[in-house]
């Protein structure tokens, strides 16, 4: 039997690594991505509660968590081309119009 | 050690180096396959938690639709290889300190704290998934109903925002 | 505790009743606006003589109270109510806009409305100031007032108006907030906004155990009025405020809002906190005299003839603020007479100082000179001003000086005698500007041929005259009447401790037990000095 | 967890969000067969209104709902009908607006009604997840919404901003929500009552829930994406921005308070920290501003830093619902109040004198405004004058109940700060004014001529400014609203 | 209809003067002279008129003091100050000098004035003096005193500056306006002291309360309230009266018309410091410290202003130091106690010196305006009653026998003598400046009138002045002459009226000066005499024997000549250690660095401050998602640092002040 914590753990360097990706890398579209492994941390964490606990909802949140996934990256994404589409780039750091 | 704990730590290296990977890869095309290889991991570990609709979904929705968007939406704009510019003086060694300082933190405390974490450590008479459509259908059916119209949201703020302009 | 009508309410808000009619009217036709601008402010002023039938003199208290609830929680109410000293003051304010109306007659071309109507919503502002028995209500008028005078400074000023302008609200905001603070903290402790209550409640010794919070309170209140009067070194938003306004902002500055902060002091600061009054009375004399000397010796070497007059206010004002802390019911009623002298007086020098610069568009004293040549009468009245500035007897300025200094004088000679310097001050600058600007021959060609003053400005000067004539001599009308509530100040405030203790050290031995009252003290100090 | 079906109870008590959102769907599936732009304008009012109309079936039917997740009482009826009202003066800002810059007015009605519904369900979420789900509704709108002006490098930018930080933000939001789980095993906030204080796990996941939070109210240093979201996003938007999402976000934070003691425990001194942080950056950035969406945009977090101050003083009453807090709770009510009426009005004429794709926002465009429109320039003066916090103006009260909480609660040198704060701000509302009416305007902005405003535009500025006096002589009626013991239900 | 009109309605005699002077002010411009001339001399004269009938009735009434409250000027608290008017022995004296000479002076002037523009101001600014100088002789208590105080102040200011395109003459005016200041600061000073021990102003009152309680008088250095409010009512007695070291004013104040010269500067106002210290005696009797220096103030003014008179050549500026000389010996005679002989001085010196400015008045106009004396000589001839009503003033002044000066000057050096208390240096020194009084006077005399013209004859034709200003002069030439004869010398062993006369105001106090009625002061009156002469001799020598004499021995005296002909650059000392810092440390301490620099710089530095930091905030607002993304970490850790490390975050707060 696998100790709760560790998944915990686990959950917890996923979630740093995101906040890390999200920091460091300058492609829109990675940047993105980090979020989306910062959201899989977080329904890890769920999950493994979930299993400690005994109950099921956060199974069920888990599944939630996805859906609005699935929705943000729907928009986010359309954002995404929009960008691409004003400015010709996918470097977010080019993108600093609005400033001061 | 104990068969379950090794394919835990299996599965946990494998998407530490996959998100990893995430980071370090210079194309975005890559890193969308790493975030991949995460995602099949952490399935990997929903169904050692018995999770196992959790992990189908998982893998389905999160690999399957969403990754195929990512990547679809890189082709479509066929981003190259990111540039390396660091006009941001904050997003440079000060931040690193910075998040390390927070992750470091966060994981410390959660490590001391999780082992507190527990109830009675069965899943009740039915079995996970039955038990999960009757709180979708009846506990949470308010917010599952907010989510078909966030769905909505999304479809009617992609094609707005996607969509040329008509004139 | 309701009496007597709503006379108040009606002398508040009829000249923002006025103000309304003024927005109805079309923008251009001047002539029109000036008119009703002019009866309105007049009708007012008839409005607040009334007043005088409903304060007897020699009644403690406030009389024609008017209460209402206002706002539930926390429990702020509509509370007016006048005494001796505050009527004065408003009728001082309603009499000086009349005069200010009459003296924007002409000089003001551009946006005529705009600026009668800011000239009455200031009246309001103050009279409201004056009025109000609740701190909220009272902060709450004193607030309003700022917009008005700084628009008035603003858009019809001169060339740094701006500048002068946002530095007035700033400089005024910066106390009013903490005042605020202080006004909630004190609910807190009392649980009311009425000036009475909290009166009571404070009288009845809730902060005698926490010094430190009185001290505190008392400078939030009084921190926000030394700005307003303005109190040494607070004061360096006036001379920019003063040069810059237009005439009637001018008048409405010096003659009134400069007032409002001595008298806060008054009603608010002394009554409310008396230990931490005591406790203060010391440094704030000393503020006060070095604004009395150090105002006088700056107006004196003023290249410019609005500016000289600013600096005599913060002189002249100067000696009210000693007066009020000199805890001495002469020094009070000095002071509360030369607010009232010094709006006459000062309004009078700007009205004066506005109309030569309305002839020759400076106000440089190097660009005068001999100016009594081509206009006798202008200068006749500027003299006769100008004495009644620096305390001629028989004339305003003079009564309430000499009671400052006389009162401040059974407290501490010391004090007096520091002050009595601003005497000597005073006749030098203002009579050295007024040779510079009106005796020797003519120096500039442009002044030869300036017209001497017209009917409207003679009128204007003239009333000016004669009511600094009839305070110089009639000072007994007022006086009468301010001596019960000036009293009352005196009993909140000295009750906390005997006499001996409130004469710091330094009193000098000969002096020791001046105040004792009576022949056999006075027996038994001869024998003490016959030593 | 009863077992008992949802009764039609239950659906009162979410009236509101249903019919802003069916109304969102009207609009959705109405565009494909209706070109005519008032049809639109009239569907979202009437939906808007109804919607907050409905909010009073709500409030008849007070009590939980939906097995615990909703809670309706006089709370979530004041937040449903501030956020209704400020959609219904969008709407009708945003009518003028769009037509102007020639954007596609049904989605832009559809997305604000989903914004508005995600708001509503935020105000009376009785649970994290659900409040999640809300977030996200009024969150997701948002981003589009910002970057409704598609052709504009600007909106397309700040949608990018707010998009990225907003879920990252969420993500950490989240994050605290599965800790918080974790630690009482349930999400239900209620249930949460008797939770440990002590939990490390609890610390950890409230204080991710607070920076979730703490980002969406725009809180130093989470602001930052505050300025540029707003200056980008079309200016109906910004309003909306200004007053809805922040509304609901405090709404969430009051709920959590009221209900989790452990929560007053472990945010006092972060809110006592964040208070002060952000009325500094706020007040101190706005003076150098020139641009006055960013201007107001600044001025924005200043007073998000307010209305943090009155939070301290909810949290330093030891328990959140208790009697001496009820001031404190009234003083956010309250000022939330105001704020949301002098923002919208003031954006409104904003929105308006921008002229088509809003070239005219820089400070300069406003000199000698009182010459050329003296009722807009009065109507801006007082909006500006009641963020200045004068009194007679609803501005003036706000700022009053919180010093007053403040002070209450023994929380001096805050106060002070505030007010030393209060003063910086004077300084750069009165710049505002002084260009409008003592300044010279240069040669071409005076060419450009009055700026004529439509009828729905007067509508807005009319209530609004009206507003904002009426509740700065006659706070009564909401006062005593909000200071009704049962506010939240218990 | 009361038994004494007059003195029921006391209030008339000053009344009229300011009734001529608001209607010639208001309507004086329109109107020719001869209008304004009834006006101000009727309004004078009838004042006089009234003061005549007003003494008869005093004297009727049984010289019992006269006390009338006509109404209440200030009140507050325990203090009032009324107008109220009193006349008792020593009004009496002044009321009758200030008006019969003030009537005078009028009349003498509307003549000198006939051709001078502004001629109703004039005559305005004169009856307001008349008004102020009636109000301060007649007042009963120090506050209305000080009106009149003041107020002849401002009429001196007004009537210097009357030429007030002559920056000289603006300058003077304003110069004795401020000096005078400086005095009334003193002055007040006193009034309030005096309030604040006897809790009245009032004479009567006050007076009394010293007398019945029985008050010990202080002895020598001992600082109690007598001689504290002594000395400061002195302090403004030297300025009125131009003492050292304020009299600085009156020289200057010759920028004058004459008559003005005459009747401000010599007769009555600069005679108003005397008043006060004679009418509050009880005070100075009390201190010894006051007394002795009142007397050693007046003493030394006498001599010191005398020095400086031998060396000027301006006519009237000789007179003007002359006067500040005659009005050391008043207070010489104050000092030493001899109230009544001061006060008997300033009588007969109102006379003579009035009749000097005057005759003065007559020559430059005689002579076109010139007043310089090295400028005339040999008028003697040319305008004869001019030159004896002269002659006769110089003969009182010098203290020749007989004449008014003689007298009184006599009385005062006597008491000077036989004053205990070691005085006797007064005496001496009184006794020298005598000396230098007949010889600068009768210097005057001779450049004046003697010797050969050295003005252009033919430019100039002197001509002798109309009736209306010879009129004036000769009776006061009688006044000098008779005018003494009130007090004869015990020596004449008649009754010496005017003791007698102000006894009972003086009382007691006299008994130190007059009391022993001393053969030996016939001894004193002879030296008085033999010193006069020598003067004279003294005069007569240099200037008409041996002319061109003076100026060598002028020139032999080198240095301290032109010290003495420059005043002891007095001015110059007080313009350079007093005027000139005062003005710079005004201008660049007080106004351009405290104000400007420092208080509205630190004003205005804190807005630039708060706008720097502004400016450095909005640059972390570097418009770069990934930096934000950092501020939201900062901001987490903020968040968590405070809930995990902040000291007392998690405990329960209720009731933690902070």
């Amino acid at each position: 039997m696998v100790p709760t914590n560790y998944y915990v753990v686990l959950s917890a360097i996923l979630f740093g690594l995101g906040v890390f990706a999200f920091v460091f890398k300058r492609n829109i579209i990675t940047i993105f991505m980090s979020i989306e492994l910062m959201l899989n941390a977080v329904n890890l964490a769920f999950v493994a509660f979930s299993q400690a606990l005994g109950k099921l909802d956060g199974q069920v949140f888990v599944l939630f968590v996805i859906v609005v996934a699935a929705a943000e990256a729907a928009v986010g994404l359309g954002i995404i081309i929009l960008i691409a589409r004003n400015r010709q780039t996918l470097n977010v750091e080019r993108v600093d119009l609005l400033k001061f | 050690m104990t068969p379950p704990l090794a394919v835990f730590f299996a599965l946990a290296a494998l998407a530490v180096i996959g998100a990893v990977s995430l980071i370090l890869q210079k194309h975005p095309i890559h890193s969308a396959l790493s975030l991949i290889v995460v995602m099949v991991a952490i399935a990997g570990l929903y169904l050692l938690m018995g999770a196992e609709f959790v992990a189908a979904v998982q893998i389905i929705v999160y690999g399957g639709a969403i990754m195929v968007l990512f990547v679809m939406v890189i082709m479509l704009l066929n981003a190259g290889v990111e540039e390396h510019t660091s006009l941001s003086k904050m997003a440079g060694a000060p931040g690193l300190l910075l998040v390390v300082a927070l992750v470091g933190f966060v994981a410390a405390t959660v490590a001391r704290s999780a082992e507190s974490v527990q109830g009675s450590p069965q899943m009740g008479a039915l079995s996970p998934t039955s038990g999960i459509s009757n709180m979708i259908f009846r506990d949470f059916v308010y917010p599952f109903e907010l989510t078909s119209f966030l769905i909505l949201v999304a479809i009617l703020g992609a094609t707005m925002l996607a969509q040329r302009e008509k004139n | 505790m309701l009496s007597g009508g709503h006379l108040l309410s009606v002398v508040i808000f009829f000249p923002a009743v006025g103000a309304l009619a003024l927005l109805l009217l079309h923008g251009d036709d001047h002539k029109y606006i000036r008119i009703i601008a002019l009866i309105v402010s007049v009708a007012e002023f008839l409005f607040s003589l009334l007043m005088l039938k409903g304060v007897p003199a020699g009644t403690a208290g406030y009389q024609l109270e008017e209460f209402a609830k206002w706002i539930h929680q926390p429990p702020i109410n509509y509370h007016l109510g006048v005494d001796g000293i505050s009527m004065f003051l408003v009728i001082l304010t309603t009499f000086l806009t009349s005069i200010s109306v009459l003296a924007s007659w002409k000089n003001v071309e551009h946006r005529v409305k705009g600026f009668f109507v800011a000239l009455l919503l200031l009246e309001v502002g103050v009279v409201g100031v004056f009025l109000s028995l609740d701190l909220f209500l009272f902060f709450l008028f004193w607030e309003v007032m700022l917009i008005p005078m700084a628009l008035l400074i603003g858009i019809w000023g001169h060339e740094r108006r701006v500048y002068a302008a946002v530095k007035f609200v700033l400089y005024t905001m910066a106390g009013s907030i903490l005042m605020l603070v202080g006004i909630v903290w004190l609910y807190n402790a009392t649980g009311t906004f009425d000036l009475p209550k909290i009166q009571e409640t404070l009288a009845a010794g809730l902060l005698a155990d926490q010094p430190r919070a009185e001290m505190l309170l008392f400078l939030a209140f009084f921190v926000a009025f030394a700005i307003k009067v303005p109190l040494f070194p607070l004061h360096t938003w006036l001379p920019d405020a003063h040069v810059e306004a237009p005439t009637a902002g001018s008048v409405m500055l010096a003659g009134v809002l400069l007032k409002m902060g001595t008298y806060g002091m008054i009603r608010f600061c002394l009554p409310l906190f008396p230990d931490a009054s005591h406790r203060a009375a010391r440094w704030v004399a000393v503020l006060a005299i070095i604004g009395i000397i150090y105002g006088a010796l700056v107006a004196m070497v003023q290249p410019n003839l609005k500016k000289l007059v600013a600096y005599s206010s913060v002189s002249h004002l100067g000696f009210v603020v000693l007066g009020i802390f000199a805890f001495q019911n002469i020094s009070m009623q000095g002071a509360v007479y030369q607010m009232l002298a010094h709006g006459i007086s000062t309004g009078a020098l700007f009205l004066l100082v506005g109309m030569l610069h309305d002839r020759r568009h400076t106000f440089e004293i190097s660009e005068f000179g001999g100016l009594a040549t081509p206009m006798p009468k202008l200068a006749a009245f500027f003299l006769f001003v100008a004495l009644s500035s620096l305390g001629l007897p028989m004339l305003n300025g003079f009564v309430g000086e000499y009671l400052i200094l006389l009162g401040t004088y059974q407290r501490h000679w010391g004090w007096a005698s520091w002050a009595a310097l601003g005497v000597i001050l005073s006749a030098c600058y203002l009579l050295w500007s007024y040779q510079r600007v009106f005796f020797g021959e003519i120096t500039k060609e442009k002044n030869r041929a300036l017209p001497d003053a017209s009917t409207r400005e003679k009128w204007i000067l003239a009333t000016m005259a004669v009511v600094t004539l009839w305070m110089g001599i009639g000072s007994v009308f007022i006086t009468r009447r301010t001596a019960a509530a000036t009293q009352t100040v005196i009993e909140q405030v000295e009750p906390q401790r005997p006499y001996e203790a409130a004469i710091p050290s330094g009193a000098a031995p000969w002096a020791a037990n001046g105040a004792a009252n009576t022949a056999t003290a006075i027996s038994a100090k001869s024998s003490e000095l016959g030593k | 967890m009863n077992s008992a079906i949802p009764n039609a109870a239950d659906f009162y008590r979410v009236l509101p969000e249903l019919i802003w959102c069916v109304f969102g769907l009207l609009a959705m599936f109405m565009q494909a067969f209706v070109r005519s732009r008032h049809f639109f304008t009239a569907l979202a009012f009437v939906g808007t209104l109804a919607g907050t109309a409905a909010s009073w079936a709500a409030f008849h039917n007070a009590g939980s709902g939906f097995y615990g997740l909703v809670r309706s009482d006089a709370f979530s009826f004041f937040f449903h009908l501030l956020v209704g009202a400020v959609a219904v003066l969008v709407v009708l800002v945003a009518a003028g607006y769009l037509d102007r810059e020639r954007l596609p007015p049904a989605e832009f009605y559809a997305l604000l009604l989903f914004a508005t519904a995600g708001m509503g369900v935020l105000a009376s979420a009785q649970e994290l997840l659900t409040a999640f789900i809300g977030l996200e509704m009024s969150s997701i709108s948002s981003y589009i919404l910002a970057g409704y002006r598609r052709d504009s490098l600007k909106s397309s930018e700040s949608a990018m901003k707010y998009f990225l930080l907003g879920s990252f933000a969420t993500a950490f939001f989240l994050y605290g929500i599965a800790l918080v789980y974790g630690s009482t095993g349930t999400t239900v906030l209620e249930r949460m009552a008797g939770a440990d204080p002590g939990s490390t796990l609890l610390k950890l996941g409230l204080a991710m829930i607070l920076i979730g939070l703490g980002f969406k109210v725009a809180a130093a240093p989470f602001q930052v994406w505050t300025p540029d979201v707003y200056e980008g996003a079309p200016t109906p938007v910004t309003a909306l921005f200004s007053a809805g999402p922040k509304a609901a976000a405090f709404a969430l934070l009051l709920r959590i308070f009221a209900t989790v003691p452990a929560a007053t425990h472990f945010w006092f001194w972060a809110f006592w920290v964040l208070a002060a942080l952000t009325m500094f950056v706020g007040n101190l950035g706005a003076i150098v501003q020139t641009n006055i969406k960013r201007l107001l945009a600044y001025s924005s977090i200043a007073h998000a830093g307010y209305i943090l101050v009155a939070f301290a003083a909810v949290t330093s009453m030891a328990q959140g619902g208790s009697a001496e807090a009820a001031p404190a709770y009234a003083a956010v009510l309250f000022y939330l109040l105001s704020y949301a009426l002098m923002k919208v009005g003031a954006f409104t004429i904003v929105s308006q004198l921008g002229g088509a794709g809003e070239k005219n926002v820089s400070l300069d465009d406003y000199a000698g405004l009182s010459e050329r429109q003296p009722v807009v320039a009065a109507m801006l003066s007082i909006y500006l004058l009641s963020l200045l916090g004068l009194p007679i103006t609803a501005g003036f009260f706000g700022k009053f109940y919180i010093f007053k909480a403040a002070v209450n609660s023994h929380l001096l040198w805050l106060a002070v700060l505030m007010a030393i704060n209060s003063i910086i701000g004077s300084y750069y509302y009165l710049r505002v004014i002084v260009v409008m009416y003592m300044r010279e305007p240069s040669a071409e902005v005076a060419a450009n001529g009055p700026v004529r405003f439509p009828l729905t535009v007067n509508l807005v500025v009319a209530i609004t400014a009206i507003g904002t006096i009426l509740f700065g002589v006659m706070p009564n009626p909401v006062i005593n609203f909000i200071l009704r013991p049962n506010l939240l239900g218990h | 209809m009361p038994t004494y009109p007059m003195l029921e309605y006391l209030w008339i005699i000053p009344l009229l003067p300011l009734l001529g002077s608001a209607v010639n002010g208001i309507f004086g411009a329109k109107w020719p002279n001869k209008i304004v001339n009834w006006v101000a001399i009727g309004s004078t004269g009838l004042s006089f008129l009234g003061a005549l009938e007003a003494v008869r009735e005093f004297f009727e009434s049984g010289q019992a003091l006269v006390h009338k409250e006509f109404f209440t000027w200030i009140a507050a608290g325990n203090f009032r100050a009324g107008f109220d008017l009193q006349m008792d022995q020593l009004t009496v004296v002044m009321v009758l000098v200030v008006t019969g000479v003030g009537w005078l002076i009028h009349i003498y002037a509307t003549g000198y004035m006939a051709h001078e523009g502004g001629y109703y101001r004039f005559f305005s600014y004169l009856n307001l003096f008349m008004f102020f100088m009636l109000i301060l002789v007649l007042a009963a208590n120090y506050a209305l005193l000080f009106v009149g105080w003041e107020g002849v102040g401002l009429s001196s200011y007004l009537l210097i500056g009357f030429y007030f395109l002559r920056k000289s003459a603006a300058d003077a005016g304003k110069k004795a306006f401020i000096v005078n200041r400086i005095g009334d600061f003193g002055f007040m000073l006193g009034m309030f002291l005096l309030f604040r021990t006897f809790h009245t102003l009032d004479f009567v009152t006050l007076f009394n309360t010293v007398a019945k309680l029985n008050w010990q008088p202080e002895a020598w250095g001992q600082f109690g309230t007598f001689t504290v409010a002594g000395l400061l009512l002195f302090m403004g007695a030297c300025g009125k009266s131009a003492q050292l070291p304020l009299y600085v004013w009156l020289p200057d104040a010759m920028e004058g018309p004459t008559p003005v010269s005459a009747l401000i500067h010599a007769a009555t106002m600069v005679t108003a410091g005397v008043y006060v210290v004679t009418r509050s005696h009880i005070l100075f009797t009390h201190s010894e410290t006051a007394l002795v220096v009142v007397g050693t103030v007046g003493c030394a003014t006498a001599f010191f202003a005398a020095t400086i008179g031998l060396a000027q050549t301006d006519i009237k500026k000789v007179l003007a130091y002359s006067t500040v000389s005659q009005l050391g010996y008043m207070f010489l005679a104050c000092g030493v106690g001899a109230f009544g002989a001061g006060i008997f001085h300033l009588m007969t010196h109102a006379f003579f010196k009035a009749l000097l400015f005057l005759a003065a008045g007559s020559v430059i106009h005689a002579i076109g305006g010139e007043q310089d004396m090295r400028k005339m000589g040999g008028l003697g001839k040319k305008i004869k009653y001019t030159y004896s009503t002269m002659l006769i003033a110089t003969l009182a002044i010098a203290g020749a026998p007989l004449f008014a000066g003689f007298f009184s000057k006599d009385a005062i050096l006597y008491a000077a003598y036989v004053r205990e208390g070691g005085m006797h240096p007064l005496y001496f020194v009184g006794l020298f400046t005598a000396l230098l009084t007949s010889f600068y006077m009768f210097r005057l005399i001779f450049l004046t009138f003697h010797g050969k013209p050295r003005y252009d004859e033919k430019k100039v034709h002197v001509h002798e002045s109309p009736w209306n200003m010879l009129g004036p002069l000769v009776v006061l030439a009688v006044l000098s002459i008779f005018g003494g004869w009130f007090a004869l010398p015990a020596f004449f062993d008649k009754p010496d009226i005017f003791a007698e006369f102000l006894k009972p105001v003086f009382g007691g106090a006299e008994a130190a000066g007059e009391a022993a009625a001393h053969p030996s002061e016939l001894v004193f009156a002879i030296i008085a005499v033999a010193t006069a002469l020598l003067g004279f001799l003294t005069a007569f020598w240099l200037y008409l024997r041996q002319p061109g004499k003076a100026e060598s021995i002028a020139k032999s005296l080198g240095g301290l000549y032109t010290t003495v002909l420059n005043k002891y650059y007095v001015d110059e000392i007080y313009a350079a250690l007093v005027v000139k810092p005062l003005l710079w440390v005004s201008t660049n301490v007080l106004w351009k660095t405290v104000d400007v620099a420092g208080i509205d710089g630190a004003v205005n530095g804190i807005a630039e401050g708060a706008t720097a930091i502004g400016d450095g905030l909005r640059h972390t607002q570097s418009g770069n998602t990934r930096s934000y993304a950092v501020w939201v970490v900062i901001g987490a850790i903020v968040i968590i640092a405070v809930i995990f490390f902040w000291p007392s975050a998690g405990k329960p707060v209720l009731g933690m002040v902070r």
